[in-house]
C-alpha cells in the first residue's frame, strides 16, 4: 500500500517536469504565428468564441488572397485566460515563451488585460487589446499596447454631449453593474456632465450599482422610479441589461432607456422581448451589422457563411481588426520584430481601412477617431442609427 | 530508534523533491516557471489554511479574504505611499492576522457548519467591499495597479519569473519547517486534542478559545505574506481574484492533500494548480474534467492522497466525530 | 408608506425563490448533513431543462393542453427529471464517501457542482438562452399604486402550496417522522426499523426536484438563464437553510423568505452596491447571538 | 406530604451534626456552599454543601438523576453555577472556565470516557501536562532550548504516569485500539498528568470487572500518598465502602446525608432513597 503512493508521487513530478520541457522545443514553422488572449472558458465564453471565430475568418481572408510577406499564411495561437487576472497573466506568458508567436490580440476585460500588458511589455511583444476600454490602460506609457476598441471618456463625453441636447433631458439616472468596464463608462459620463450639473442644466437623480449576475432588480428599480428621471443609462452588459429593461417597463417607469455600448445586442433584444426592447437606445460605435464599409462587408459574409450569424457584439469584430492591423503592419514593415511594429503602428499607421472603419492610433496607443452613434431597437429588433 | 526502510525512503523522497524543484526554473520556459510560481502561491496558501482546517478541524470556506488583506495592504501602502514590498511582507502578514483576531474573536465559539458560513460571509463581505471602493482606496473594480517589484534599494531586485520562482519557494520551504516544528510542539498537540474533542480538550486544562484563534491568526498571516507576493507578482490586486470559488479550491487543496498532512498539502495544490494548466488545451473539456477528478478522488481517497502519519491516522472516527458536533 | 409595501413584495418575490431551493437544499441538508453545493447547479439544469421543454415540446403541448398546461407539463418533466439527477449524483459521488464524514463529502459536492455547470455549458452553449416571451401573459395589477404582475402572483402562490405539501409531508405523516429521524441519528433510525435507503432515496429525490421545479419557475419569471447562475442561488439557499436553523425544514422556508426581505432592505434602504455586505452582516450577527440559527432546537452539549 | 418531609430532614439534621464534628478537625480541600443550579424549570442542585478534605478519598452517591454529574460540571467549569459558592484553597471558582479551573489544580475524568481516540496514549497523556508548560509560538517555532527542556519534561512526566498505570507498553498505540480498561486507566492518567491536588473521578469503575475494580481501587489509595485529594462519584458500593474516607449522599438536588461509610451504610434515609420506602410505612 505504502510503495503504491510514493509511486504516485514521483509519477506526478516528473509528468510535469516531462510536460514543461514540451513547451521547449516547439520548432520554427513557416506560418506567421499571431497570439489571441480571450476568455474562451469562464462566465464570458461566449465573448470568446466569438473573438476566436472572428479572428479566424479575418485570418482566412488575408491567407485567401495570398497571405503576408510573399505568401506566409497566417496561423492563430489561442491562450485562455476565462476573464480572470492571474489566469491572464498565465496566458500571457504562455504567448510570450513560445518563440514563433510574434505579436498577441489581447484580450477582453480591462482588469485582465492590465497583468498579461505588463508582461507583454517587459517581455517587448506588440499587444492589441480588443475589449479592455478602461482608461487608465494607455496612461501607464506602454510602447507594445494598443488597442483597437474605443474608450471609456469617449463614450461618456458623447452621451454627456448628446442625450441632454437631443432628448432635452434635465434629470439623469445612471446604473452600472461595478465591473470595471461598467463603471469606467459611468464615472467617464458623471465626469463629462459635470460643466452642466454645476450649471445647473442637469441634475444626476439616481447614481448607483447592481450586482452582476442577479437576476431581480425591482428594489432598485422601484427606487430608481422615485427620483422620475428624465432618461435612464444603464453601462452594464446586455445580460442585466435585457432584465432591467423588462423589469422597469413592467414597474412602470417609461422614461427612454439608454445602454451602453456592451449593453444592446441581438441577445438583448432575445431576452427581453421585441415589444419591451423597441425604443431602447444605445451609445455605440459602429455596430457590426451596420458597418457601411467594404471591409466589414466581405467579413461578415465570410462570418456569416461559416458559422451561420454575424457577431452579436462589437468586441469581436475589433479582435478581427486588431489581427488585421498586425498582419498589415508586418506586410508593409517587412519584419516581425516589436520595436519595427511598435513604430509603425504608432506613427505610420492611420486611416487604415478596417473592418470597424479606418484604423489609426494615438500617441498613447488609443484607436484614433472611434466615431459613437446614438442607435436605436426598431420595430423588427434591428439597430438603427437616430438621427432626430 | 532504527531508522526503519519507511523513514529512511521518507528522507530519500524530500531530497529529490527539494532538487527538482531547484533544478527545475533553469530546464523550463517562462511560461512553467509561471505556473509553478502559482504552484507556489497555492502550496503556501494550502499550509495556511491546513493550521485552521487540517490541525484544529475548523470548517473555514472564506480563507481567501485574508490573502485578500494582504495583498491589498502590500498594494495600497506600497502605491500611495512608497513603501518597499520587503518591508511590506511582514506588514501585510500583520494585517491580515489582526483582521482574522477581531474578525474571529466574536464568533470563535461557532461549531462545525455554522462556523463555515460566517466565514464564507466574511470572505464575501471583503471581496464585496473591495469592490465598493470604500473612500477611494481599493480602487474598486479596478483594483490597485502598479505595484513594485519587491527591491532592495538598487542594489537588488526580483522581477523576473525565476527570481519569484525562488521566492516563493523558498518562503514555502521556511513555512514548512515552522509548520513541522509547531506540530511537533505542545501547541501542535493541544489543536489536534481541540480537533478530536473539543469539550476534552478544555478540560484538560487547554485553553480551546485561545488556540482557535491562535490558529486562525496563524493561517491568516501566512495567507497575508502570500497576498504580498502575489500582487508584487501581478503588479495589480483586483477583486476578482478573491472570490468564493478560490477559498473553495484551497479547502479542497487541504482535503485532496490529506487534513493536517504537510506533504499532502503540497500534493494538493500540485493537482489544483498544475490540472488546469496541464489540461488547458481541452478548453470548455478542462473544467469538466476538473470536476469529476475531485468527485472520483474524494470517492477512492477520502483521507487524502497522503493522510498524516500518526500511527495511521484512523480517518473515519476522526471526521465522523466531527460530524457529530456540528448538530 | 405605498413605496414600502411595493419594495416587500418585491423582497417577498425574491424570498419566495430563495425559500422553494432552500427548501430543497435543507431537505438533503437537514438529514445528510451535507452541504450539497451541487444543489444551485441542478437547479440551474432544471431552468435549462425548462427551457428545452417549453421551447421545443411547447407547440405540441399547448395545442393539447393550452398555455396553463404547458406550464405544468415543462414544470412536472422538469421535477422528475431533476429528482433522477439528484438520485444518480447521490448513487455517485456521495454514497461512497458517507462512511468517510462530512468533509470529503463537501469537496465531493464542489466536484459535482464544477462538473454539472461545465456540462450544461457544453450541451446547452455559453449563450444565455431565454425562455419563450409567450409563456405566461404579462398582466399587470395595480392596486392601491402598487404594481403586481400576474406572474408573481402565480409564483408566490404556487411557492407556498409546495412548501405546505412539503410541511404536511415532513411534519404530519409516518414518512416524514421517518425523515425527521433519520435527520437527528441515521444509525439509531435504522436500527428503529426504518429504511434508510428508502429515505435517502426520497430526499435526493425530492429535494432536487424542487430545485428543478423551482429552476423553471426562475426561468420563467426572468425569461434569461445562464450556466452559471446555479452557483450563486446554491449559496443563498445555503444561506438561508442556515439562517432558518439546520435541519429545520419550515425554517428553510422562513430563512429563504427573510433572506429577500433583508436584501430587499439592504438594496432599498441603504445602497444596492452593498446588498450583499448588508445580509452576511445579518447573517453572521444572528449566528453570534442565537448560534443555531432563528428556528433551530437548542442541542444541549451532554457531557 | 410537606409535613413528611420536614421531620425527615430534621433527623437527617441531628446525624449531619453528629458526624459533622469529627470531619471539622480536618483542613477541606474544596467546599461547596448552597450550591444550585437550574435547567429552566428543573432545580438540578439545591444549595448542596459538600466538603472534600485533604488527602482524603471522599465519595458522592446517590440514586441516578440525583444531580451528581451536575454537581460535578459546576465545580469543574462546564456549567456556572446559578447560586452558591465553590470554595478551593479559598478561592471560588464560581466563574472560571475548566481549563482555569484544572490550572488551579483540579483534574476529572468523564463518565462515558472522552479521550483523543486518534492520538497515541503518550500523547493524550503528554496534553494533560498542556497547562504545566508555557512554550509560545515563537519558542516552538525556533526550538528554544526553554522549549527544548520543557518538551522532555513533559514527556518524562507522561512516562511516569503511564509506567504508573501500566499503559507504557501501549505508548505509540492509538487511543482508542487499547482495551476499555486500559482507556479508563488511560483517562486517569491524563487528569493526573496535570499534577493536580484534587482529582474528580465520574464513576471510575463503570464497565470494569470485579478485578479491575479491585487495581483500581489499589491504584487510588498509591496515589493518594502523592498528597492528593480524591472525590469519587460511584454507583458501585463496595468501590465506596472500600476506599472511601467520608461519603457524602444526594438526592434529588439535596444533600440527605454525610459521615463515614459504615455510618451511610445503615442509614435508614439512604436507603430510603435508594430503595424506596417499605410498603407499609407510605403515609
Amino acid at each position: 500500500m505504502k510503495s503504491i503512493k510514493y509511486l504516485l508521487v514521483i509519477s506526478l513530478l516528473v509528468l510535469a517536469l516531462g510536460i514543461s520541457s514540451l513547451g521547449v522545443m516547439a520548432a520554427d514553422k513557416p506560418p506567421v504565428v499571431i497570439g489571441l488572449q480571450g476568455p474562451i472558458t469562464g462566465a464570458w465564453a461566449y465573448e470568446g468564441e466569438m473573438a476566436k471565430q472572428s479572428c479566424e475568418i479575418a485570418a482566412q481572408l488575408i491567407n485567401e488572397k495570398g497571405g503576408i510577406l510573399g505568401g506566409r499564411m497566417i496561423e492563430i495561437r489561442i491562450a485562455d485566460d476565462a476573464c480572470e487576472p492571474k489566469a491572464g497573466a498565465l496566458a500571457a506568458m504562455k504567448l510570450i515563451s513560445q518563440k514563433d508567436v510574434v505579436a498577441s490580440v489581447s484580450t477582453y476585460g480591462s482588469s485582465v488585460c492590465e497583468p498579461a500588458s505588463n508582461l507583454y511589455e517587459k517581455f517587448k511583444k506588440v499587444n492589441i487589446a480588443y475589449g479592455a476600454t478602461a482608461v487608465r490602460l494607455t496612461e501607464r506609457g506602454l510602447k507594445y499596447f494598443f488597442r483597437t476598441c474605443g474608450i471609456d471618456s469617449a463614450q461618456g463625453i458623447f452621451f454627456a454631449d448628446y442625450v441632454p441636447r437631443v432628448f432635452g433631458a434635465k434629470r439623469i439616472a445612471i446604473m452600472h453593474d461595478n465591473t470595471t468596464f461598467a463603471l469606467g463608462v459611468a464615472e467617464e459620463t458623471k465626469k463629462a456632465l459635470q460643466p452642466k450639473i454645476d450649471a445647473g442644466e442637469v441634475e444626476i437623480v439616481y447614481y448607483d450599482a447592481i450586482t452582476p449576475g442577479e437576476k431581480d432588480f425591482s428594489v432598485p428599480l422601484t427606487k430608481l422610479r422615485e427620483t422620475n428621471p428624465d432618461v435612464f443609462y444603464f453601462t452594464g452588459y446586455y445580460p442585466e441589461a435585457a432584465l432591467i429593461v423588462s423589469q422597469a417597463r413592467d414597474i412602470g417607469i417609461e422614461c427612454p432607456f439608454v445602454g451602453g455600448n456592451a449593453a444592446i445586442n441581438d441577445e438583448f433584444v432575445k431576452i427581453a422581448g421585441i415589444e419591451k426592447a423597441k425604443g431602447c437606445f444605445m451609445t455605440q460605435e459602429p455596430m457590426p451589422a451596420e458597418l457601411p464599409y467594404p471591409e466589414s462587408k466581405t467579413f461578415l459574409d465570410a462570418y456569416k457563411a461559416k458559422y451561420g450569424e454575424i457577431p452579436s457584439s462589437p468586441w469581436p469584430v475589433y479582435a478581427a481588426d486588431a489581427l488585421n492591423i498586425i498582419a498589415y503592419a508586418i506586410d508593409k514593415t517587412g519584419s516581425t520584430d516589436s520595436d519595427v511594429l511598435a513604430e509603425y503602428l504608432r506613427n505610420e499607421v492611420n486611416a487604415v481601412p478596417g473592418v470597424t472603419g479606418s484604423i489609426g492610433f494615438t500617441e498613447k496607443g488609443d484607436r484614433e477617431g472611434v466615431p459613437y452613434l446614438m442607435y436605436v431597437v426598431s420595430e423588427e429588433g434591428t439597430f438603427d442609427i437616430y438621427n432626430k | 530508534m532504527k531508522l526503519d526502510k519507511n523513514i529512511i525512503f521518507k528522507n530519500w523522497l524530500i531530497l529529490i523533491a527539494i532538487v527538482l524543484l531547484s533544478v527545475a526554473p533553469f530546464m523550463m520556459n517562462n511560461y512553467w516557471i509561471d505556473v509553478f510560481f502559482f504552484f507556489g502561491i497555492y502550496a503556501l496558501l494550502g499550509l495556511s489554511l491546513n493550521i485552521v482546517l487540517g490541525e484544529v478541524g475548523l470548517f473555514d470556506l472564506g480563507h481567501v479574504a485574508f490573502m485578500a488583506i494582504g495583498a491589498y495592504t502590500t498594494a495600497i501602502l506600497n502605491t500611495k505611499f512608497g513603501i518597499p514590498i520587503i518591508i511590506l511582507l511582514p506588514v501585510s502578514a500583520l494585517a491580515a492576522a489582526g483582521f482574522a483576531w477581531l474578525v474571529c474573536s466574536p464568533i470563535i465559539h461557532l461549531r462545525g457548519d455554522y462556523l463555515c458560513i460566517v466565514t464564507i460571509g466574511m470572505g464575501e463581505i471583503v471581496r464585496l467591499t473591495l469592490i465598493n471602493n470604500p473612500f477611494g482606496i481599493t480602487g474598486g473594480p479596478n483594483g490597485v495597479f502598479g505595484i513594485d517589484f519587491p527591491s532592495l534599494g538598487n542594489i537588488f531586485m526580483i522581477d523576473n519569473s525565476t527570481e519569484f520562482y525562488f521566492l516563493i519557494w523558498i518562503v514555502v520551504g521556511l513555512t514548512i519547517l515552522a509548520l513541522i516544528n509547531l506540530q511537533r510542539s505542545r501547541i501542535g498537540r493541544a489543536w489536534n486534542c481541540i480537533r478530536e474533542d473539543e469539550i476534552a480538550a478544555e478540560s484538560t486544562g487547554i485553553d480551546v478559545r485561545y488556540y482557535k484563534l491562535l490558529a486562525f491568526i496563524l493561517g491568516a498571516g501566512l495567507a497575508g505574506v502570500a497576498g504580498n507576493i502575489y500582487a508584487s507578482k501581478l503588479m495589480i490586486v483586483s477583486p476578482e481574484s478573491f472570490t468564493f470559488m478560490e477559498s473553495c479550491m484551497l479547502f479542497c487543496i487541504v482535503l485532496i492533500g490529506g487534513m493536517g498532512s504537510i506533504p499532502g498539502v503540497l500534493i494538493g495544490a500540485a493537482a489544483i494548480s498544475l490540472f488546469p494548466e496541464v489540461f488547458r488545451t481541452f478548453a470548455q473539456y478542462r473544467m469538466l474534467i476538473f470536476g469529476a477528478a475531485m468527485v472520483i478522488m474524494m470517492v477512492f481517497r477520502p483521507g487524502g492522497i497522503w493522510p498524516r502519519k500518526r500511527g495511521a491516522v484512523e480517518f473515519k472516527s476522526l471526521l465522523l466525530k466531527a460530524g457529530r458536533d456540528n448538530v | 408608506m405605498r413605496i414600502f409595501l411595493e419594495q416587500m413584495i418585491n423582497g417577498l418575490t425574491i424570498g419566495s425563490f430563495y425559500a422553494l431551493i432552500a427548501l430543497g437544499y435543507s431537505m438533503v441538508y437537514g438529514v445528510m448533513k451535507l452541504i450539497n453545493f451541487a444543489h444551485g447547479d441542478l437547479f440551474a439544469l432544471g431552468s435549462y431543462l425548462g427551457f428545452s421543454l417549453l421551447v421545443w415540446g411547447s407547440a405540441y403541448v399547448t395545442s393539447h393542453v393550452g398555455l396553463a398546461g404547458g406550464m405544468i407539463a415543462a414544470m412536472l418533466i422538469a421535477a422528475i427529471g431533476i429528482g433522477m439527477a439528484g438520485i444518480i449524483v447521490e448513487r455517485i459521488a456521495y454514497r461512497p464517501i458517507y462512511p468517510a464524514g462530512r468533509l470529503p463529502a463537501v469537496v465531493s459536492a464542489l466536484g459535482v457542482s464544477i462538473f454539472l455547470q461545465n456540462a450544461i455549458m457544453v450541451a446547452w452553449g455559453p449563450r444565455y438562452q431565454a425562455y419563450p416571451v409567450n409563456v405566461v401573459p404579462t398582466v399587470r395589477f395595480e392596486i392601491g399604486g402598487i404594481h403586481i404582475t400576474l406572474l408573481q402572483i402565480i409564483i408566490l402562490i404556487l411557492s407556498f402550496i409546495l412548501l405546505a405539501l412539503l410541511y404536511y409531508i415532513i411534519q404530519k405523516t409516518t414518512f416524514g417522522a421517518a425523515i425527521r429521524a433519520s435527520a437527528l441519528d441515521r444509525d439509531t433510525a435504522a436500527l428503529m426499523g426504518i429504511n434508510i435507503n428508502t429515505v435517502i432515496f426520497f430526499i435526493f429525490a425530492l429535494g432536487p426536484a424542487l430545485g428543478g421545479t423551482a429552476g423553471v419557475m426562475v426561468g420563467m419569471y426572468y425569461r434569461q438563464i445562464s450556466f452559471t447562475m446555479g452557483w450563486n442561488y446554491g449559496l443563498k439557499a445555503f444561506t438561508a437553510t442556515i439562517l432558518g436553523g439546520i435541519g429545520n425544514i419550515p425554517g428553510a422556508m422562513v430563512g429563504g423568505l427573510l433572506l429577500g426581505i433583508f436584501e430587499m432592505l439592504g438594496s432599498a434602504y441603504i445602497s444596492t452596491a452593498y446588498k450583499d455586505v448588508f445580509v452576511f452582516l445579518i447573517l453572521i450577527l444572528v449566528l453570534i447571538f442565537r448560534p443555531r440559527g432563528l428556528l433551530g432546537e437548542k442541542v444541549a452539549e451532554k457531557v | 406530604m410537606f409535613k413528611d418531609n420536614s421531620v425527615n430532614m430534621e433527623m437527617s439534621v441531628d446525624t449531619n451534626k453528629i458526624n459533622e464534628n469529627i470531619n471539622s478537625d480536618k483542613k477541606e480541600a474544596l467546599e461547596t456552599q448552597e450550591l444550585t443550579k437550574r435547567f429552566g424549570g428543573l432545580i438540578a442542585v439545591n444549595n448542596f454543601d459538600l466538603k472534600v478534605n485533604q488527602g482524603e478519598i471522599s465519595s458522592l452517591i446517590g440514586p441516578n438523576g440525583a444531580g451528581k454529574t451536575t454537581v460535578f460540571n459546576v465545580v469543574t467549569g462546564i456549567y456556572q453555577p446559578d447560586g452558591g459558592r465553590v470554595i478551593f484553597k479559598g478561592e471560588d471558582l464560581a466563574g472560571n472556565k475548566p481549563h482555569q479551573i484544572v490550572a488551579k489544580g483540579i483534574a476529572r475524568t468523564f463518565q462515558n470516557i472522552r479521550l483523543f481516540s486518534n492520538m497515541t496514549c503518550l500523547e493524550n497523556v503528554m496534553s494533560g501536562q498542556h497547562c504545566r508548560g508555557s512554550a509560545g509560538v515563537w519558542s516552538s517555532v525556533f526550538k528554544s532550548s526553554y522549549q527544548k527542556g520543557e518538551e522532555n519534561r513533559i514527556r518524562e512526566e507522561a512516562e511516569r504516569r503511564l509506567h504508573q498505570v501500566g499503559l507504557w507498553k501501549f505508548r505509540d498505540e492509538l487511543a482508542k485500539n487499547i482495551a476499555y480498561g486500559s482507556q479508563r486507566m488511560l483517562e486517569i492518567a491524563r487528569a493526573l498528568a496535570s499534577n493536580p491536588d484534587l482529582l474528580i473521578l465520574d464513576e471510575p469503575s463503570s464497565g470494569l470487572n470485579d478485578k479491575e475494580s479491585e487495581d483500581l481501587m489499589k491504584f487510588l489509595k498509591i496515589v493518594l500518598k502523592e498528597d492528593l485529594t480524591i472525590l469519587l462519584i460511584e454507583h458501585d458500593m463496595n468501590v465506596v465502602m472500600g476506599i472511601s474516607d467520608w461519603v457524602t449522599v444526594m438526592d434529588e438536588g439535596k444533600k440527605i446525608a454525610g459521615g463515614l461509610p459504615e455510618d451511610i451504610y445503615h442509614n435508614p434515609l439512604v436507603i430510603e432513597a435508594y430503595l424506596g420506602k417499605e410498603e407499609g410505612e407510605e403515609l
